[in-house]
């Protein structure tokens, strides 16, 4: 394991662990990015450099954005605070305990450690692109149906029906 | 063809790198690469509040700051110490982390982009196989920082102007990458020094700069737009708002923080004046193939000078909209026209070249544009208010 | 056509911003300290007081009625009445103010101490830039830096002075004329008070 | 060097993390967020395998993880449409009291 990868580690679990624990829930979005950009780091660790800085653009500049604009638009002040974690937090982290146990188990256990990384590959943006084009032209398409078909049911479902309002 | 004069820059680079143990050599580079940007452009900077409030001043029939050294010429130096030694006040019921965090992270966003730029003939940071996309995924990294500022300030002034700035950014974002798409379809590479160097030739003195092309003056113009629209310039900034929201998202920083701020803003625009010269005017070339024995430098910081002054010209021209005029003319206008654009550059790739095709492409963008005009003018329409309670 | 307003928005900017440069008439700032403009007659701003004559303490028109002070809707004014009397613009003997200062980071310029005065002895001076690097002490203007000559009120407001004069000419004559019949009147009256300062008056040297 | 396993081992923590996440937290968007990560995870595995694959030249893990990012997107819009409408109709977002059916 090379430093760079320990550290960049070290930051996206750190910046995801925050995420999911932190009290006020713009400083977990807030962490989250600093998760997000950790992978999309290791990304371009992993020669993946489009589908890191599409990590970047679509993650921190899109995904996080959405999610505290929703969370400044559900803000609600109570006068009490209202506990952080759910009634069963117990069990989801016992839950989530295991399923990593399991998850680690199973890949100390594979034969993955003896894997070597092969030679980096050459990717191209303009790779990526041909491939698009050609062999993965039919999943593209529905792909964009399926961003349009969000698009639109996003709006339909945000939008303020309550006409007597305004 | 390698002036001297032309990579004094590069020469100087390796020969400095040359008494680096080779142990530190890629650092040694790295640093020489990063600190002349982290210097040209702060300093730029400085220069251009100078010019802007000299131009603004001159527009408006004033002198403009003359006071500080002649002609006012130390100007940006008082300021620069007088916002070091201003007091920092910080909101007592602030979000002290993020608000600390937000300048420091903005100006960082903002330099990043910088790693892609080709400010001269091999001379560029990082030359990403993906550096427009770079490019683009860094400035949406602006926006959480105007959100941190907007928020932590607990104001609701900042926070309106964080909301407005976002949305805005968002908005504007999306015809900023449409307008670029362009470039990429024609250039067929999204790295910004290929991009250049398919813009080098020139047929007799004319260079082959991608604005001379149907596709590229409407790009450009859109692209424009939307570059002021994303750096906060007037006509479009509203997240600022002087009279309404005070001064948005940074209302509650002071001294330092808010100079950061200001350089911060500032870099975004040098960076997408930069990136529209990269994608439409050529990067570092001449425009005269007489004149290319001027150094590749200069060439791009007399663009980027002449992009700067155009944006001080147009802020000393137009009001400021209003949020609907803004999102109508985003949604209605200019995205529309960058998808047409887009149309525009295929058809200007498969049509044999001549005054034909020229015609058609002008048809298919001009068309259409002088129905959304239309569109957006009928809104203009006045009428007399009636007022509930004032008679 | 698309944009058309904005270009001729432009070319006027451009034209202002060229302009600017070629005629300075254009300009519509002036350079403070440097140059300034030129104030009209209706000018006013603080109080002063008005002297006759050459000395500012002989010939101090206020009598310390207190009026003004009584009268300042800030009250920025302070009066302290004279024990002794020395004669007035009029030659009549009168008290004069021991002390008298105004606080004009008080005064709210209100010009109600002027209209009350019966002595036209105090006017509104139009000086402005009276910035001192003394936040307490430097706006309390005592009697000697609130007095101004006669000469002074005429060279601002000179068709208010010169009305102002005409009328202490008018009362000057009066007083001279009723002192001469008293005189005549009393034949075997040893000496006739002469107003000390009732010729070299200023105002009526003009 | 760094081995897949390292990478698989990231990857499955974050899982763990976005999983515990969404189970423990209240507030229904850290509940998506938790989610994103989890999908984040998967991204991260696709771009393992592909880097240390036999074939790495086919982009096929490159290909999904680009797919997956772009669901991710949508998955994000709606769901926060979603929770926007919740909101609304409930007047909150926490996932303990918004327990009843017929709302």
């Amino acid at each position: 394991m090379t430093i760079a990868f320990i550290i960049l580690a070290v930051i996206t679990v750190a910046g995801t662990a925050a995420a999911m624990g932190m009290r006020n829930a713009v400083h977990c979005v807030l962490a989250l990015t600093v998760g997000f950009a950790g992978v999309a780091a290791i990304y371009l660790q992993l020669d993946a450099q489009f589908v890191g800085l599409t990590q970047i653009m679509v993650y921190v500049g899109a995904v996080a954005i959405l999610a505290v604009f929703a969370i400044m638009m559900t803000h609600s002040p109570s006068p009490t605070k209202p506990p952080t974690y759910s009634s069963y937090w117990l069990m989801g982290s016992i839950v989530a305990a295991a399923v990593f146990a399991v998850l680690a188990w199973a890949v100390v256990s594979s034969g993955a450690h003896t894997q070597s990384l092969p030679s980096e590959p050459t990717v191209s943006v303009q790779q990526i692109g041909d491939a698009l084009m050609h062999r993965f032209v039919l999943p593209l398409e529905i792909m964009g149906l399926l961003l349009t078909a969000a698009l639109i049911g996003a709006v339909v479902i945000a939008m303020d029906h309550n006409e007597e309002i305004k | 063809m390698t002036l001297p004069l032309d990579q004094i820059f590069v020469l100087s680079k390796h020969w400095l790198l040359s008494f680096v143990p080779p142990i530190a050599q890629p650092l040694a580079s790295a640093i020489l690469s990063v600190v002349p940007v982290l210097i040209a452009f702060p300093l730029l900077f400085a220069i251009t509040t100078l010019l802007e409030r000299k131009g603004l001043g001159r527009i408006q029939n004033r002198y403009g700051p003359n006071r500080t050294g002649p002609w006012g010429l130390l100007q940006p130096i008082a300021d620069g110490v007088k916002s070091l030694t201003k007091e920092d006040i910080v909101p007592l019921t602030a979000d002290h982390a993020v608000h600390f965090l937000a300048p420091i992270f903005l100006v960082a966003a903002a330099f990043l982009g910088y790693a892609v730029l080709p400010i001269g003939r091999n001379m560029v940071i990082s030359n990403l196989n993906a550096g427009v996309l770079y490019f683009f995924a860094v400035g949406s990294m602006v926006e959480l920082s105007v959100f941190m500022a907007g928020w932590s300030s607990r104001s609701k002034y900042s926070l309106l102007g964080a909301m407005r700035a976002i949305a805005q950014m968002i908005s504007y974002e999306v015809p900023l990458v449409l307008a670029s798409v362009v470039v990429i379809m024609q250039a067929g590479s999204l790295s910004t020094v290929s991009i250049v160097e398919k813009q080098a030739g020139y047929t007799g003195i004319w260079p082959h700069w991608f604005v001379f092309t149907p596709w590229g003056i409407v790009g450009f113009a859109l692209f424009m737009i939307a570059a002021t629209a994303e750096s906060n310039r007037s006509p479009f900034d509203l997240p600022e708002g002087e009279s309404e929201i005070i001064a948005g998202y940074y209302i509650e920083y002071s001294g330092f923080k808010f100079a950061l701020f200001f350089l911060g803003e500032y870099l975004g625009m040098f960076a997408t004046s930069g990136m529209a010269i990269t994608l439409f005017l050529g990067g570092w070339s001449a425009p005269f193939s007489f004149l290319t024995w001027i150094p590749s430098y200069v060439w791009f910081f007399a663009k980027l000078l002449a992009l700067i002054f155009g944006f001080i010209w147009i802020r000393g021209t137009l009001p400021r909209l209003r949020m609907d005029q803004l999102m109508n003319l985003a949604w209605e206008f200019v995205l529309p026209t960058a998808l047409l654009n887009m149309l525009v550059a295929g058809v200007w790739h498969f049509m044999p070249g001549g005054p034909i095709r020229w015609l058609v492409c002008i048809a298919i963008v001009a068309i259409p544009c002088t129905f959304l005009t239309r569109r957006l003018k009928r809104k203009k329409k006045f009428e007399v208010r009636t007022y509930s309670f004032a008679e | 056509m698309i944009g058309s307003g904005i270009l001729k928005g432009l070319a006027e900017t451009a034209r202002n911003f060229f302009g600017s440069y070629v005629s300075k008439d254009r300009l519509t700032t002036i350079q403070y300290p440097e140059e300034r403009v030129a104030q009209i007659e209706a000018t006013r701003d603080f109080p002063f007081l008005v002297y006759d004559g050459p000395d500012w303490h002989d010939g101090m028109r206020c009598v310390a009625c207190q009026i003004c002070e009584k009268e300042c809707p800030p009250k920025c004014i302070f009066i302290e009445k004279s024990k002794d009397k020395k004669p007035d613009a009029v030659g009549k003997p009168q008290a004069y103010p021991a002390v008298f200062n105004i606080d004009i980071s008080v005064c709210m310029s209100c010009q109600i101490c002027v209209e009350v005065c019966p002595f036209d002895a105090i006017k509104m001076d139009v000086k402005y830039d009276l910035s001192t690097d003394d936040r307490f002490g430097g706006l309390l203007l005592d009697k000697k830096q609130l007095s101004k000559s006669n000469q002074y009120y005429n060279a601002i407001h000179p068709t208010e002075a010169a009305a102002v004069d005409a009328h202490f000419a008018e009362e000057r004559a009066k007083a001279e004329a009723k002192a001469k019949a008293e005189a005549k009147a009393r034949a075997a009256a040893p000496v006739t008070p002469t107003p000390i300062l009732a010729q070299p008056v200023g105002g009526e040297a003009k | 060097m760094n081995s897949l396993q390292s990478y698989l081992l990231l990857s499955s923590l974050l899982f763990s993390i976005g999983l515990a996440g969404a189970l423990t937290r209240r507030n229904a968007i850290l509940v998506l967020i938790g989610i994103e990560l989890m999908l984040n995870a998967a991204n991260l595995n696709f771009i393992a395998f592909w880097r240390f694959g036999p074939a790495p030249a086919a982009l096929t893990g490159v290909m999904f993880a680009i797919f997956s990012i772009s669901v991710a997107a949508a998955e994000a819009a709606v769901g926060l449409a979603i929770i926007l409408a919740a909101y609304r109709h409930s007047k909150t977002t926490d996932l303990d009291q918004m327990n009843s059916l017929k709302g």
